[in-house]
């Protein structure tokens, strides 16, 4: 399975800055995709990682820095200019029309043709077959795919834009928070699929807020700290735990938890 | 209890962690220094009507510059009359957007009111302020039934009231003819209490040239309508109703209700300016009023509000129809070929629109 | 109906049979003028024993359906205004073909034999204007305004135009346009304009309706300018009567609508028509306060 | 690790969660047991026009009633070619609708193209084809001009084809004023080429009483919008830029190309109803087509199509401008008053969308 | 802090269900809601979860069974008579209009007035320092509170609407999946909330899909299976591990962490 290249860097960010308004979201982030690796990205709430991603996604500009795709320059103005180099994202706010067939959206602007020239038509019967095989590997039940996607669960729609972003990845896949509103084994096939990315040779970005996903299947992993890189280390040099207690707040949570032990068992004591 | 279990290792773990908690915790609210506090003219700039105010400005000196008369204050004058009839609408049109809904009948209704008031009073030969009264119920009730039929089918607004705004040009010519035998109402001239209405909707101020009552009308209703938006319940409520009915509802807004008053304002301020009609016109033609819709709705657009709901002031839609008033007459005071004259309107309404976003882009990147 | 008194027509209704005939005007919704057009179609339609209805629509093609749809009726006979007669002309060809006789009135002078229509009841557009136009050079005008009610309609602009021959080289017309559904914005419209040129000595509406808007904006501009106007209703007689309005140039639309109905009658049964080949004229002719007094009692009943 | 230590304890832990995972994972795309089938006749009625379709049939029904003119051969091809006139813009006016925009300019950009085309030959003496073909390039660089502006600026559609509207009306009214001295377009029957473009866009098919050529037109539109809409990829971005412009860029739909393209779909069928127009008239009045704008709309959100784009269909387009022909002959047919028509259309635009509703609703609930 | 009252039970559904359509999306849902207790509500994706939670806050009405809150049978039909008594939610698919202003939303329908009569106006001063005060709490950062919703990051728009429902819980407190978008910080001051108001005598309904997160808190736990409840435990009936386990697709997990542990070994074992 293993199918790696050398470690070839296929994306790269040099002091990459974003202004929205008075809002400095992101200040002289740097950063770089290997062929093979998956990136996490973690960080506080409103530390700019969706920002980072929108501008590699193509769905942003950046307004300071560089950033280079396979050793070249780009600036890219619209999403198909990133996506057209192989670069597949699964937005934060999902990136689905509410209402859409589950395998229009599936397929929405990368769609099948059948038949040539004048006559080519929509394959539709393939999109759909294609479709339902890929929803039902990810394990998630979705009876009849020509529902509107408006019309699903929270969970069941982001499994749909994960799927998409995996099926259509040529050479970056990027993840923004991906399994937040799935259940335990959806979430568990995403951290199955992302690693079987990688390994097809594929660069990863994964953007989530549990260091214990990040840590299962991450070879690189850079802690956004209010638009800034606060740390950025190999897997090789960090622990479970360093990373845990370098994220924002890592210490705050386990006096918590004790205090709320301390509460939990208090009440059981008076409840039963 | 795995955190908990991992925390009792852990806690108080390495310096950076700390220092992370000190930075995020706390007063955090006023700490982040990746904002730059706005200038204060990057606030102003960002104020929905204030794309529009510049746009004003520059058409009104470009018309003080091409047309010399419009320098007199006689000719002020007719402009914000001119401006004020479309602006009482446009103020009340505004509200009905920014809670994200449209209303075509306005136009028509403002017809509707004047032909109930005269029709009203002239076959049952009752005092004309009876036949005011009966308008003002009959036009709250046209706002009710559009609000009504809206809330109950759900159907877009905007498809309703091109319902109504058939139905309505249908009933003002169908009514007035059955009822007078001709397509003009009745003259109620010589009628008891003709005179007082007369003077109370149709009052000249002794200020330069006769100032209107018209405009009054509108500027007060600009207060209020500025009034309720920002500091009041119901104005939150508007705001929430078109930005997201569907959130709105979820946290307890009575969207429905705060939909149906917003029709039953529209009705209101038809009410108002088809009295004036009535009194400064003494006859209204049944077929008045089809199209002016269109002009109440540009002067809200025109003036900041977003045509899907939840955003937009009254004052901005006030500064609509001022634009409106402005070209519109700029281009007779002006002289210019009256064949061009849609032409001409149609590029300022653009030019508007564009200096509009571009001072609101100019706002966004301070 | 059939049997009820009527003050205009007179008399018992005829007791020929029932005719159905459809009245095509190309009026928009709410004039006055086809107020009265419609009010002498009636009474003829009353004494002739006919069943009349009544459509309009300012638009050329959408008259032309409404042309069509009446002989897809099968009616006995249609009355067609015709404002724009190139754009009819296959509809009534189609009437002809379905052996309906089609009758002119209002607009369509120059082409109602073309059309090969039974007869034409109304007034030359341009012996109007320029009727009007020498007027005002009698008068004394030297800067006319013409006060256009809606864009793009030939009739209107026509009568513009004939205004200016008429006037030849005693002065000039500008024309003005203003939304005619608007009494607020005709006004403003018209005043700005008084406003801007003050050598404005005439002002010429083509309606009655605005004619009574233009007093106001002549009062408001505190211009002294004078005022005509084409078409009367009843409150114009009272405004030519107290002397707001000088003239106006009457083409009796109550006889057009009467005659144009009455003589599809006659067709019908006894196979007349009326004129001897040629248009029978209604107009103009011009109402001001010399003869004002002989039609205010018509007019106050909507029948002039 | 949290997560693996504790799996490496529990593996296989009770008969529950093994029970759970057969059922959960698999092929359970097609084991949901809480999943009825939809029954055929629920899945028919929830396509867009089904509603739309059901209120024609009504109101059919009901004019075939009070109408009896109706029941003939000719008056049904008179309603169909009076529909025809509305249909064939109504379809690219649902397209571009379901593409999130509306085109106000629509129906002044039809006497555009009639106005082009006559000028245009008259003046260089052409011969009536080069006309026909340079009316096309102006009628496609009207859409083009909307689109890009569109585009450019982000304002709302409604207000850039508003502007459009206002300066094509003054431009037919200006251009055709100076060029040929009147308001109406010059006569060009007797130039070379009239009478085989007029054999084009004036045919009368020998069918019954003479079927028109715009009603094939319209046809022919139809299917292939929904052709274009259903069965390319092109239609797939047309139901995304409407949906949800933010997401269909972010997938990489080029949202931007496709509504410019609709926009110049707007362009072409405008062209196409302006020559038949020019040639079935023979000359068109400067001042034409303002308003049937409207008449579009209706019947695009009358046939299902969403207000705010993303769902919709051509055919729902189509029977839209059906209800539009049958409810204003049917109402000539019936011989009711002229008076009281535009409150007939009103009721029936209502009850029609109603109707629609309560379908939709009907089958939702199956 | 232990102001309890006996557990009398505020709320509770019998035989509840929810068709949408064809989809029968709950089934013979039977729960109950106590004074001071905790009850959360797992599931898979799609499980019926945030139905369930639709329906108590009168945003869907249910099509079988009873609801009963206060021992008084009750229908709603809208979400205003669930906020009318005391039912303060937190909806997944949040519940904020992004155009308003950070203040405008969290006071949304519960505004502050001052001034009285006709003269009553909203009393913004106030409103905002009680904003600021409140996110402040939940540690998150928001420099400008006259800024748009829409404009937040997503976790910065979940501590809002969290906020603002605990801020005006009065008898029950909703919270469908709150912790998902959050970081490791958030998180930890959201579940100290949920604790602090069941400690106040709330009843609270807690819904997420992290079962570590449920176990520190929760005192009931009710397992959402395809729309029918497939457990209903107290807590002092269940372990952390078992209702992991519990959780559909638990097991998987497992196996996959073990898979996946090995081939980031490997991985790495290249890479370094
Ligand atoms: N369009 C925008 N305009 C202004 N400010 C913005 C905009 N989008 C994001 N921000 C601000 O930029 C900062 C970073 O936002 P971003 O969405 O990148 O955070 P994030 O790290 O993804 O947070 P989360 O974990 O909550 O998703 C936040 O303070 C946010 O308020
Ligand atoms: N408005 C709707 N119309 C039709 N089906 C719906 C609707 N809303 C939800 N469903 C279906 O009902 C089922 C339950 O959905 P629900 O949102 O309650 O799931 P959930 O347990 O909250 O899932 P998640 O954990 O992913 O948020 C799903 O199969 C979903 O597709
Ligand atoms: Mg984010
Ligand atoms: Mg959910």
């Amino acid at each position: 399975m293993n199918t790696l290249t050398p470690n070839t860097e296929i994306l790269s960010l040099k002091d990459v800055g974003k202004r929205y308004g008075n809002v400095h979201a992101l200040r002289g982030v740097s950063l770089s995709v290997r062929q093979g690796e998956i990136t996490c990205v973690l960080g506080d709430n409103g530390a700019g990682k969706s920002t980072l991603i929108k501008i590699i996604a193509g769905l942003h500009t950046h307004t300071d820095g560089v950033l280079t795709v396979n050793g070249e320059e780009v600036s890219f103005s619209s999403p198909r200019e990133s996506l057209d180099r192989g670069i597949a994202t699964v937005y934060q706010d999902l990136a689905l029309v509410p209402l859409m067939s589950i395998w229009r959206n599936f397929f929405l602007g990368q769609e099948l043709l059948t038949g040539w020239g004048p006559f080519a038509r929509l394959d539709v019967k393939r999109m759909i077959q294609i479709t339902g095989e890929e929803l039902t590997k990810m394990g998630i039940s979705v009876p009849d795919l020509d529902r509107p996607v408006g019309a699903l669960s929270g969970g069941q729609r982001q499994c749909i834009a994960i799927a998409r972003a995996i099926y259509f990845g040529a050479k970056v896949l990027i993840l923004d928070e991906p399994t937040a509103a799935l259940g335990v084994k959806q979430s568990g096939v995403v951290l199955k699929y992302v690693a079987k990315a990688r390994d097809a040779g594929l660069g990863v970005i994964f953007i989530t807020h549990n260091p214990h996903h990040a840590y299962l299947v991450g070879n690189h992993f850079v802690i956004l700290n209010r638009g800034n890189v606060s740390l950025d280390s190999s897997r090789a040099d960090i622990s479970l735990d360093r990373l845990t207690n370098e994220m924002a707040g890592g210490a705050e949570l386990e006096a918590l938890s004790h205090e709320l032990s301390a509460v939990t068992a208090a009440t059981n004591a008076t409840s039963n | 209890m795995e955190i908990r279990t991992k925390a009792g290792g852990d806690a108080g773990a390495g310096p950076a962690a700390s220092a992370a908690t000190t930075h995020a915790g706390g007063k955090a609210t006023s700490a982040d220094d990746r904002v730059s506090t706005r200038p204060l003219v990057s606030v102003i700039l960002s104020r929905p009507e204030i794309g529009s105010l510049i746009g004003a400005v520059a058409l009104f000196v470009l018309f003080l510059v091409v047309a010399p008369t419009l320098r007199s204050g006689a000719s002020l004058f007719t402009v914000l009359y001119s401006s004020s009839t479309i602006g009482i609408m446009a103020v009340s049109v505004a509200l009905l957007m920014i809670g994200g809904e449209f209303d075509l009948s306005a136009g028509v209704a403002v017809t509707t009111a004047s032909l109930t008031a005269s029709t009203f009073a002239f076959q049952l030969h009752l005092n004309v302020w009876v036949g005011v009264l009966a308008a003002l119920v009959v036009a709250l009730a046209v706002g009710l039934f559009n609000g009504w039929l809206f809330v109950r089918t759900g159907l877009p607004s905007f498809i309703i009231t091109l319902g109504s705004f058939f139905m309505l040009t249908g009933l003002n010519l169908g009514v007035t003819k059955v009822v007078s035998g001709g397509v003009s109402s009745p003259t109620i001239t010589d009628m008891a209490g003709f005179d007082s209405a007369k003077a109370f909707f149709n009052y000249t101020l002794p200020v330069g040239n006769g100032l209107r009552v018209p405009i009054l009308f509108w500027l007060v209703l600009v207060v209020v309508a500025t009034w309720i938006l920002l500091r009041t319940r119901v104005g939150n409520w508007i705001f929430a109703s078109g930005g997201d009915p569907v959130a709105a509802r979820a946290v307890g807004v009575p969207v429905r209700k705060t939909k149906i008053g917003l029709f039953m304002g529209v009705g209101f301020t038809a009410w108002l300016l088809g009295m004036h009609n009535l009194f400064a016109y003494s006859n209204v033609q049944s077929g008045n009023g089809v199209g002016n819709e269109l002009y109440y709705i540009i002067a809200a657009v025109v003036g900041g509000c977003l045509m899907t709901g939840g955003y937009g002031s009254a004052i901005g839609a006030a500064i609509g129809a001022l634009i409106y008033g402005v070209v519109t007459n700029g281009i007779v005071y002006a002289g210019w070929q009256a064949d061009w004259n849609k032409l001409f309107l149609g590029a300022m309404l653009v030019i508007a629109t564009v200096v509009n976003l571009v001072v609101k882009n100019q706002a966004a990147k301070r | 109906a059939d049997n009820s008194d009527d003050s205009s027509g007179g008399g018992q209704a005829a007791s020929t049979p029932k005719y159905k005939i459809t009245l095509v005007t190309h009026a928009a919704a709410g004039d006055t003028f086809w107020d009265i057009v419609r009010k002498g179609a009636e009474a003829a339609a009353k004494k002739d024993n006919i069943e009349l209805q009544y459509v309009n629509n300012d638009n050329a093609s959408q008259q032309a359906t409404l042309i069509q749809n009446a002989v897809d009726a099968k009616v006995d006979g249609i009355a067609v205004t015709m404002p724009n007669a190139s754009a009819l002309t296959s509809a009534i060809s189609n009437a002809e073909a379905a052996k309906i006789p089609v009758i002119g009135l209002n607009a369509g002078y120059n082409d109602w034999k073309q059309q090969k229509l039974i007869g034409y009841f109304g007034q030359d557009e341009a012996i109007a204007g320029k009727a009007g136009g020498a007027r005002l050079a009698e008068e004394g005008a030297k800067k006319v305004l013409c006060v256009i009610q809606a864009q793009g309609q030939s009739q209107l602009e026509d009568r513009c135009k004939a205004i200016t021959e008429g006037l030849g080289s005693a002065g000039s017309v500008e024309n003005i346009y203003v939304n005619g559904t608007d009494s607020a914005a005709t006004q403003s419209t018209i005043t700005a304009k008084l406003q801007q040129d003050s050598s404005i000595d005439h002002v010429v509406t083509l309606g009655a309706p605005i004619a009574l808007i233009a007093v106001d904006s002549l009062k408001e501009a505190g211009s002294k300018a004078k005022l005509a106007t084409f078409d009367t209703n009843g409150e114009l007689v009272a405004a030519i009567k107290d002397g707001s309005v000088a003239w106006a140039i009457d083409q009796q639309p109550y006889l057009q609508g009467y005659e144009a109905i009455d003589s599809l009658w006659l067709y019908l049964t006894n196979a007349n028509t009326i004129g001897g080949g040629e248009a029978v004229l209604t107009g103009p002719a011009f109402i001001d306060s010399s003869n004002i007094d002989a039609v205010s009692e018509y007019a106050k009943a909507g029948t002039r």
